[in-house]
C-alpha cells in the first residue's frame, strides 16, 4: 500500500489513516503480514454483502421491470417488520445453509467436493488487483492485469469438474456446453484489453488508472471509454464478461428451460449457494476490471466532483455496471449455443483485432499536428463501425422481420 | 444404423435427416424430458434420443393427465357436460363451451337468439387474445427471457379475466354458454369494459412487439426452426395458427362461416416459411384481427333475448341421430361428435381436441434440431395437456 | 444494423421499470392479505341454502326436498333425505323439508348448475373463497346447519339477483292469493248455490280454509323430477 | 358438394366390388355417412383424398364407437282374421331380434382445398371380441395416426397396417379397453363422505356399516389407511 | 526462503507422481494440473511474476482443457487399461530407452554449475520483457507465432475434413 498523499482531502485518507492507527505499533513483518488479512477480511466482507443484497436487487429489479413488487415479505428477525424485504438476502443465506446437501451415491465424491471450492477460491484471488481508491489496491503487481485474467482462465476448470463429478446426462452435456461457451469468449475478453495496455504502456491497474488521469476542454476525462478504440474494446469486454459469468443472453449452461439446472444438478444446499456467490464475485471482479481499464478506475467524471472519496466513485460506476447486467437479464432470452459460439469467433474475435489495429493508427496520429488530432476522431470512429456493421450484416444474412400476406 | 430406420415414419416424416454414424459421433444419449420438466406446459413427456446436440428420436408419451373425459360425458346429462368442457383446454373455456354449444344445438337443431351470436363471438374473439398472448409470453419464456414478456402478458390476461369474472362468475371456469344461448345476459357496463379493453389492447400489443419482434437473438434463435411443409400439416390434420403459418389458408371462421362471423370483415394472416418465427408473428397478427372483430362486434350488438325461450334446460332429450359441431378455437379446430339415442345422456361423446393432433408431427419438426429447439418447437405448438390427455 | 431490436428491447423494459413506480396501469399488482380486491357481484363459489328469516334457519329453509339438485350435480356432490313429517312453507303449504342435506365441498366445483336448475330458489351460490381447513373430511363436508344463510346474506352478496328472485316470489305469491281466492270464491259460490236449494240441510261446516292450490310451477317447467341420470 | 349418394355411386361406378352403403342420420343434423367393407376401404380413402371433385385432404376426426349386443323388440302389426267371422283384428306381435354387437370407427374427412363439408366414412368390425382388426388410414391421411392408436387404446380396435400401433393414453400394461360400454371399473373405492347412488352400492361393499353421512358426520369413521383396497 | 522451495518442489513432483499411479483417468489429468500450478508457483517464488502468470493462463487456463477433452474423447473404458506390458522384448526396450533419457538428464544436471551465491533477484518489469521479446527476441516470437497458428490451422483442417461430410445435415 503506497504510503498517503497528504494533500487530498480528510475523508479521501481516512481509510489508510485507520489502517496505520490500528496496525502501526506492530513490528515490521508483522504489520505487512496484519495489514494484507485487514485487506482481505474488508474485501471478504463488503463484497459478502454486496453480493447477498445484489441478489436482492436482482429481484427486486427484475420484478419492477415486470409490474410487480419483488420480494418485500421477509421480516427483519427481532422487531419483525416488512422492511421491502431488506432481509431477504439473509433469509436466503439460512435457508441455503439449512437445506440438506445431497450427493449422489455414484457422483465423484471428491471432485464433487472441490469443484465449488476451486470456483470460489479463482474467484476471489481476481479480486487482489482492484484499485478500490485512490491509493486502496490490495497488492500492487507489476504485471496486475495479467495476473487478473489468469485467475478468472481457470474457472472453467472448476465447471468442468462440477460437471463430470454429478455423473449425470443431463450435467455432463451442460459442462460441454459451458466448456465451449468459456473458451470461445476467453479470447475476446482478453483482445479487449490490450488496445488499454498498448496505449498506457503498462499491465499495472494503478498506473492505467494514472493514465486516465485529467481532463479534455475542463470537462470530458480523459477515461479510455470515451475514445472509438476505447468505447469498442468496452463493449466488448462487456459483452464478453456477461458471457464468461454465465449472464442473461449466454446463460446456456444452467439453461433452466432445457437442461434444469446445467452442471448445478446435483448440488443443493450450501454447495449450490457456494456456486451462485462465485458467479457473482466473477461479475463483481470483471465488472471492477472494467471500471479500471475503460472507466477510468476510482477517478471522479467532472473536477468539481473531486472532494467526493475515490471510493465512492469506484463503488457507483460498480453499481451502475450492475444493473446494466440485471437490466439486460430482465430483456434477453438465451442464445443457443452452436449461435453463441459462432457469434464469439465470427463477430467479436474479428472486431477485436480490428481494434487492435484502431488503437494503433489513434497513437500513432495522436503525436502528430493538431489537424491530425481532429482528423483521428472519425477515422477511428470508421475503422470500427464499418466491418462492425458488415460483419453484423453477414452474421444475421438470414435472419430479418418478415412481411405476411393476408388472405 | 442410418435416421429413417430409427423414426418408423423416415420415409414419409417432413425434414428428413441423415446422420452418418461413425466413431467420432460416439453413441446416442437418450434423455427423457417430462413429465416433470419446467418447460413441457404441463405433464407431458418426450423420450429424446440424442447424438451429441441433434436430435436423432423423439418420442412424445401422453396420459399423465388422462380423466377419460369421454366416459364421464357418456355418463352425465347434456348439462352436466358443460362444466367439464371448461377443463379441457382451461385456458379458452368459453371456444370451449361454444364448440360443444354449436355441436348440441346442431345435434338438436335448436336456433340461437342473435344477440346470443353477438356475445358468443364477443367471448371467443377475447379468449383468442388472451390464449395468443399466454402463448407469447410462454414461448418466449422457454426462449429464456426471465419472465418479462410473460408478466406483461399475464398483467393483461388479469384484465380479461376480471371481464370473463363478472360476466360468468368464474375466472377461468365460466360454464357460460347453454344450448341455445348463453345463461347470463351481458350488462351495458360490461360491455363498456369490453370495449375499453378493446381499444386498450393495441397499445399494448404495439409495446409487446417492440420488445419481441425485432430482437436478433428471437429472430436467430425461432427463424428457420422447426420448419413445417404444408403439404405434411395437411395430411397430419394440423389446423389453427399451426398451419396458417406454413402458408396454407384454412380458417373455420371463414370456411365453416358459423355464427355471425360472414358480418364482420378481418382478414387471415398467413406465414411463409411454417417455422417457429411465424407461428409466433401468426398469432400476433391474429390479435390484431381479433381486436377488428371485437370492435365491429361490440359496435352492432343487437338487443332481444340471450336464450331461445323454447330452449328446454333440464329434461333435453335430443332426437337419435348423430352431429358433428367444430368452431376455429384459438389452438385449432375444436369440434364435438355427438351420437344420441333419445336418452338425457350421450351415447358417445367425443372430443375432436387440436392440441393432441397438432403433436403428430412433433418428432417430424424436432429431427435434427438441438435440445434447445426442440423446447421452443413444442412451445410454439401450443398445447394444453387438459386437452391432450382428455 | 445488429443490435437496433435488442436497444429497442432494452426501451421497453426501461419504459416499464419507470412506469411501475408511478403508472397505475402498469403497477397492477395488489399485495393480497393486507388489500383485499372488490370482488364482481356476479363471482360464485360453492353454494348455500337460502332461509326466510335468519332467527329461526331450520324452520325457514325454502328448500323442499325435491331432489333435483342432487341428480342434476355432474359430480354428484350433495346429498339429500326427506323429512318424514312436512312442516308449512312460506305460504303457509305443507312442504317436505331436507332431514339431511350434505354438500361435500372437497368435491363441488362451484359450476352453479343445482343453483340453475332448482324450482325453489332455494339454493344460491356464496362468494366464501377462504375455506381452508385441516381435516380432509369432516371439515370439508357441510351439513345442513353449516349450508343455511339467511336471505339478508344473499341479498348482501348478489344484491340485483337477489331483488330480482324476491319479486320474482313475491309476484308468485301473489298469483297463487289470487287463484287460490278466486278458488275460494267459486267454491263458496258452487256451495251457495245447492245450499239455497237445501236450505234446511244443516250447514256442514265448511271445511277448514280451502287449501290453496300449490303454488303455480314457476317460470321453469313443472317440477317433474326426470328419469335419474343413469 | 355432393350428398353421401351421388359419392356413393361415384365409388360404386369406381371400385366396382366394393361393399358400400350409406347409412342416414335420423338427426337434425343430417349428415349421413358411408359404411365401406375392409376390402377396399383404403383405395376408396386414397380416391376420395385424390379425385378432382372431392379432394378430402384432411381428415378431421377419427372416433370409436361401441355397439354392444341389443335385443331388438319389433311390434308388427299383423292383421289375423276372427276365428268368429266378426271383422279381422289387429293384433300387435312382439318378434325378438338379437342384433350382434360390433365396434365401429368413424372417419370425418373435410378438403382444405375445396373447402366443403364432411364426407363421413365408418369401417365396423366382426364382432366385438375376437374379429376386432380394421384396415388402417394412416397411409392415407397422418392425422389419423394418434386417433387411431386412441382407438385402439380406449376401444380394443385393431389397426392393420398402422405404422406404430401403440397404447396411447393409458400406461403399456393397462389390460382392459376402459370406453367400452362392458367396461368394469377396478375396485379402487376411496372413502367418500357422500356416497349415493351407483357409488353407493359401491360404499356398501366396502363398508358394511351404513355410509358416514347418515350418521352424525362428527363421528365419522377415519377411513383404513389408503382407502379398502379389496 | 528454501523451506518454501522445498514445499513448492514436493507438490509439483508429488502431484505429478501420483498422476501417474491413480487409475481414474480424470484424476489423474486434475492432478497433472495441480503439477502446473506447482510450477507456476516455483515461477513466483523465483521473482518471475510475468512467466508465472502467464504459466497460470496458458496452462491452468486452456492446456488442461485440452487435456480433459483428449481424455473425455477417447472412448477406453476402464476395463481395457492394460498396465502389465505385452512381451518381454517391449518392457525391455522400454527400461532402455527410459536409462537413456534419465542418463541425459543427470548429465546436463550435473554439468550445469550451479551458482552457490545467490545473487540478488533482478527486478524487471514487464515493459523490459516486453522490449526485450520484441527488440533482441523478436525473430524467436514470430517463428513460435507462425509455428502456433500452422498447428491450430492444421488441427482445423484435420477437424473439418470429418465435418465436411455430414456437415450439409445440420440446418
Amino acid at each position: 500500500m503506497i504510503a498517503a498523499a497528504t494533500t487530498d482531502a480528510f475523508l479521501e485518507r481516512a481509510p489508510v489513516l485507520l489502517r496505520d492507527a490500528v496496525t502501526g505499533f506492530l513490528p515490521e513483518p508483522w504489520r505487512t503480514l496484519v495489514n494484507a488479512l485487514i485487506a482481505v477480511g474488508l474485501i471478504l466482507g463488503i463484497f459478502g454483502t454486496l453480493f447477498a443484497f445484489i441478489t436482492l436487487a436482482e429481484r427486486k429489479i427484475l420484478g419492477r421491470v415486470q409490474n410487480r413488487p419483488g420480494p418485500n415479505r421477509a421480516p427483519i428477525p427481532f422487531i419483525n417488520k416488512r422492511f421491502f424485504g431488506l432481509s431477504q438476502p439473509f433469509a436466503d443465506g439460512v435457508k441455503s445453509l439449512t437445506k440438506e446437501d445431497i450427493v449422489p451415491r455414484d457422483a465423484d465424491k471428491v471432485l464433487h467436493y472441490l469443484a465449488p471450492v476451486a470456483l470460489l477460491a479463482f474467484s476471489i484471488l481476481t479480486f487482489a488487483v482492484i484499485p478500490y481508491g485512490r491509493n486502496l489496491v490490495p497488492v500492487e503487481l507489476d504485471a496486475a492485469v495479467l495476473y487478473f485474467f489468469a485467475a478468472g482462465a481457470a474457472t472453467e476448470l472448476a465447471v468442468f469438474m462440477a460437471g463430470w463429478a454429478s455423473r449425470n446426462k443431463y450435467s455432463l452435456l451442460a459442462a460441454m456446453r459451458a466448456l465451449a461457451q468459456l473458451i470461445s469468449y476467453e479470447l475476446p475478453l482478453l483482445l479487449s484489453w490490450v488496445p488499454v495496455v498498448l496505449i498506457a504502456g503498462t499491465l499495472s491497474t494503478t498506473a492505467i488508472v494514472d493514465a486516465q488521469a485529467g481532463w479534455k476542454f475542463g470537462f470530458i476525462p480523459h477515461w479510455h471509454v470515451f475514445t472509438p478504440w476505447g468505447f469498442a474494446g468496452f463493449v466488448i469486454f462487456m459483452v464478453a464478461a456477461l458471457a464468461e459469468s454465465n449472464r442473461s443472453p449466454f446463460d446456456t449452461p444452467e439453461a433452466e428451460s432445457e437442461l434444469i439446472a446445467g452442471h448445478l444438478t446435483e448440488y443443493s444446499g450450501f454447495k449450490y449457494a457456494l456456486f451462485f456467490m462465485a458467479e457473482y464475485f466473477g461479475m463483481l471482479a470483471l465488472s471492477g476490471m472494467a471500471i479500471t481499464l475503460f472507466l477510468g478506475g476510482w477517478r471522479s467524471p467532472l473536477p468539481f466532483l473531486e472532494f467526493i472519496p475515490s471510493y465512492l466513485w469506484f463503488g457507483g460506476k460498480l453499481l451502475a455496471l450492475i444493473f446494466g447486467f440485471i437490466w439486460i437479464r430482465a430483456t434477453f432470452p438465451r442464445l443457443r449455443i452452436d449461435q453463441l459460439t459462432r457469434f464469439a469467433w465470427k463477430f467479436l474475435v474479428p472486431l477485436a483485432l480490428i481494434n487492435l489495429g484502431n488503437t494503433i493508427v489513434w497513437s500513432l496520429m495522436s503525436n502528430s499536428s493538431a489537424l491530425m488530432q481532429l482528423a483521428r476522431w472519425p477515422v477511428c470512429a470508421a475503422i470500427i463501425l464499418v466491418p462492425f456493421v458488415v460483419l453484423g450484416r453477414k452474421l444475421s444474412a438470414g435472419v430479418a422481420p418478415r412481411i405476411y400476406r393476408y388472405a | 444404423m442410418s435416421i429413417s430406420d430409427l423414426s418408423p415414419l423416415g420415409a414419409q416424416g417432413g425434414s428428413h435427416v441423415r446422420a452418418v454414424h461413425d466413431e467420432f459421433h460416439g453413441d446416442l444419449l437418450e434423455v427423457s424430458m417430462g413429465p416433470h420438466h419446467p418447460s413441457t406446459h404441463g405433464v407431458f413427456r418426450m423420450i429424446v434420443t440424442l447424438d451429441g446436440e441433434t436430435i436423432v428420436k423423439l418420442k412424445p408419451v401422453f396420459g399423465y393427465l388422462h380423466r377419460n373425459h369421454e366416459k364421464l360425458g357418456e355418463n352425465t346429462s347434456y348439462l352436466g357436460s358443460m362444466p367439464y368442457t371448461d377443463r379441457l383446454d382451461y385456458l379458452c373455456s368459453m371456444t370451449n363451451n361454444w364448440a360443444y354449444a354449436i355441436a348440441v344445438e346442431k345435434l338438436a337443431g335448436q336456433p340461437v337468439p342473435e344477440r346470443a351470436e353477438y356475445v358468443r363471438v364477443i367471448l371467443a374473439e377475447i379468449t383468442r387474445l388472451l390464449n395468443h398472448t399466454c402463448l407469447a409470453g410462454f414461448l418466449m419464456q422457454d426462449l429464456g427471457c426471465s419472465g418479462t414478456p410473460l408478466m406483461y402478458a399475464f398483467r393483461e390476461r388479469e384484465k380479461i379475466l376480471d371481464l370473463f369474472e363478472s360476466l360468468s362468475g368464474s375466472r377461468m371456469m365460466c360454464n357460460y354458454q347453454r344450448f341455445g344461448g348463453c345463461r347470463v345476459d351481458p350488462s351495458a357496463d360490461w360491455l363498456e369494459g369490453a370495449k375499453q379493453l378493446t381499444d386498450g389492447y393495441g397499445q399494448f400489443l404495439d409495446e409487446f412487439e417492440a420488445l419481441l419482434t425485432g430482437n436478433e437473438i428471437i429472430m436467430a434463435r425461432t427463424q428457420g426452426t422447426g420448419v413445417l411443409s404444408p403439404e405434411l400439416a395437411v395430411a397430419a390434420g394440423v389446423t389453427g395458427p399451426m398451419l396458417r403459418a406454413t402458408g396454407v389458408n384454412y380458417d373455420l371462421r371463414k370456411t365453416d362461416a358459423y355464427g355471425v362471423y360472414p358480418r364482420f370483415d378481418f382478414r387471415v394472416p398467413l406465414g411463409a416459411h411454417g417455422d417457429v418465427y411465424d407461428r409466433y408473428m401468426v398469432r400476433v397478427l391474429e390479435m390484431r384481427e381479433s381486436i377488428k372483430i371485437l370492435q365491429q362486434a361490440l359496435a352492432g350488438i343487437p338487443a332481444g333475448p340471450i336464450m331461445d325461450p323454447k330452449a328446454k334446460l333440464r329434461g333435453f332429450r335430443p332426437k337419435a341421430g348423430e352431429a358433428y359441431g367444430r368452431i376455429e378455437g384459438p389452438k385449432g379446430e375444436i369440434g364435438f361428435y355427438l351420437v344420441s339415442d333419445g336418452s338425457p345422456n350421450p351415447y358417445r361423446y367425443r372430443v375432436r381436441a387440436p392440441s393432441f393432433i397438432n403433436l403428430t408431427i412433433l418428432e417430424d419438426m424436432c429431427l435434427g434440431q438441438t435440445v434447445a429447439d426442440a423446447v421452443i418447437i413444442l412451445g410454439s405448438v401450443d398445447i394444453v395437456l387438459g386437452e391432450v390427455d382428455r | 444494423m445488429l443490435g437496433s431490436g435488442l436497444i429497442q428491447g432494452l426501451a421497453v423494459t426501461a419504459k416499464n421499470l419507470v412506469g411501475s413506480f408511478h403508472d397505475p396501469a402498469r403497477y397492477t399488482n395488489v399485495e393480497y392479505p393486507e388489500v383485499k380486491t372488490k370482488l364482481p357481484e356476479a363471482y360464485r363459489n360453492f353454494p348455500f341454502l337460502v332461509t326466510e328469516s335468519a332467527s329461526d334457519p331450520m324452520g325457514t329453509l325454502r328448500c323442499v326436498a325435491c331432489q333435483i339438485c342432487e341428480k342434476e350435480c355432474p359430480p354428484q356432490c350433495i346429498y339429500i333425505e326427506k323429512s318424514k313429517d312436512k312442516k308449512p312453507d312460506a305460504t303457509g303449504k305443507m312442504q317436505l323439508f331436507p332431514a339431511v342435506f350434505d354438500i361435500d365441498t372437497s368435491v363441488c366445483m362451484s359450476c352453479q348448475i343445482c343453483v340453475e336448475v332448482c324450482p325453489f330458489d332455494a339454493i344460491k351460490m356464496d362468494q366464501v373463497f377462504e375455506v381452508a381447513t385441516t381435516s380432509r373430511f369432516e371439515a370439508l363436508l357441510l351439513n345442513r346447519n353449516q349450508l343455511a344463510k339467511p336471505n339478508t346474506y344473499y341479498h348482501s352478496i348478489h344484491p340485483t339477483e337477489a331483488a330480482e328472485v324476491d319479486g320474482r316470489l313475491a309476484a308468485e305469491r301473489k298469483a297463487a292469493e289470487e287463484k287460490a281466492k278466486a278458488a275460494a270464491a267459486a267454491k263458496a259460490a258452487a256451495a251457495a248455490a245447492p245450499k239455497s236449494a237445501t236450505a234446511a240441510a244443516s250447514a256442514t261446516p265448511p271445511s277448514t280454509t280451502p287449501t290453496p292450490k300449490p303454488p303455480a310451477a314457476p317460470s321453469a317447467e313443472a317440477p317433474k323430477p326426470p328419469t335419474p341420470a343413469a | 358438394m355432393e350428398t353421401a349418394e351421388q359419392i356413393r355411386d361415384r365409388l360404386l361406378a369406381r371400385f366396382p366390388g366394393a361393399e358400400i352403403s350409406v347409412v342416414t342420420n335420423p338427426g337434425a343434423a343430417a349428415q349421413h355417412s358411408l359404411l365401406l367393407g375392409h376390402a377396399h376401404a383404403r383405395a376408396i380413402a386414397e380416391f376420395l383424398r385424390d379425385d378432382a371433385p372431392l379432394k378430402l385432404d384432411q381428415c378431421s376426426n377419427v372416433t370409436g364407437i361401441d355397439w354392444p349386443e341389443k335385443k331388438i323388440v319389433e311390434t308388427t302389426k299383423v292383421t289375423v282374421p276372427d276365428p268368429a267371422g266378426g271383422p279381422a283384428k289387429v293384433v300387435e306381435q312382439k318378434s325378438e331380434r338379437v342384433q350382434p354387437g360390433y365396434l365401429e370407427v368413424v372417419y370425418h374427412l373435410y378438403s382444405i382445398a375445396f373447402r366443403h363439408g364432411p364426407v363421413i366414412l365408418r369401417l365396423r368390425t366382426g364382432n366385438r371380441t375376437d374379429q376386432v382388426t380394421v384396415p388402417s388410414l394412416t397411409p392415407v391421411w397422418r392425422a389419423c395416426e394418434f386417433q387411431e392408436r386412441e382407438v385402439f387404446d380406449l376401444y380394443g380396435v385393431k389397426f392393420e397396417g398402422h405404422p406404430d400401433l401403440r397404447r396411447i393414453l393409458m400406461w403399456d400394461t393397462f389390460k382392459d379397453h376402459p370406453m367400452r360400454k362392458d367396461y368394469v371399473e377396478p375396485d379402487d373405492y376411496e372413502w367418500e363422505p357422500t356416497p349415493h347412488g351407483a357409488v353407493l352400492e359401491k360404499a356398501k361393499a366396502h363398508y358394511p356399516t351404513p355410509p358416514a353421512a347418515a350418521i352424525a358426520p362428527a363421528a365419522a369413521p377415519t377411513p383404513a389407511t389408503g382407502g379398502a383396497k379389496s | 526462503m528454501n523451506a518454501v522451495l522445498i514445499v513448492i518442489a514436493l507438490v509439483t513432483l508429488g502431484a505429478a507422481a501420483v498422476a501417474m499411479t491413480l487409475r481414474n483417468l480424470i484424476h489423474s489429468a486434475l492432478l497433472l494440473i495441480a503439477s502446473w500450478a506447482g510450477v507456476a508457483a516455483f515461477y513466483l517464488w523465483a521473482g518471475a511474476e510475468f512467466v508465472a502468470f502467464a504459466e497460470i493462463l496458458v496452462y491452468v487456463g486452456a492446456v488442461s482443457m485440452v487435456v480433459l477433452f483428449a481424455v473425455l474423447l477417447t472412448r477406453r473404458s476402464r476395463a481395457d487399461l492394460t498396465v502389465t506390458p505385452d512381451s518381454a522384448g517391449r518392457a525391455i526396450s522400454g527400461f532402455i530407452a527410459g536409462g537413456a533419457v534419465c542418463g541425459v538428464l543427470v548429465g546436463a544436471i550435473v554439468a550445469t554449475p550451479m551458482g552457490v551465491g545467490s545473487s540478488p533477484t533482478p527486478t524487471v518489469t514487464v515493459k523490459q520483457i516486453g522490449v526485450q521479446l520484441m527488440g533482441t527476441h523478436a525473430a524467436s516470437l514470430l517463428i513460435v507465432g507462425v509455428l502456433l497458428t500452422v498447428a491450430l490451422l492444421g488441427a482445423i483442417v484435420i477437424a473439418s475434413a470429418d465435418r465436411t461430410d455430414d456437415s450439409e445435415d445440420t440446418p
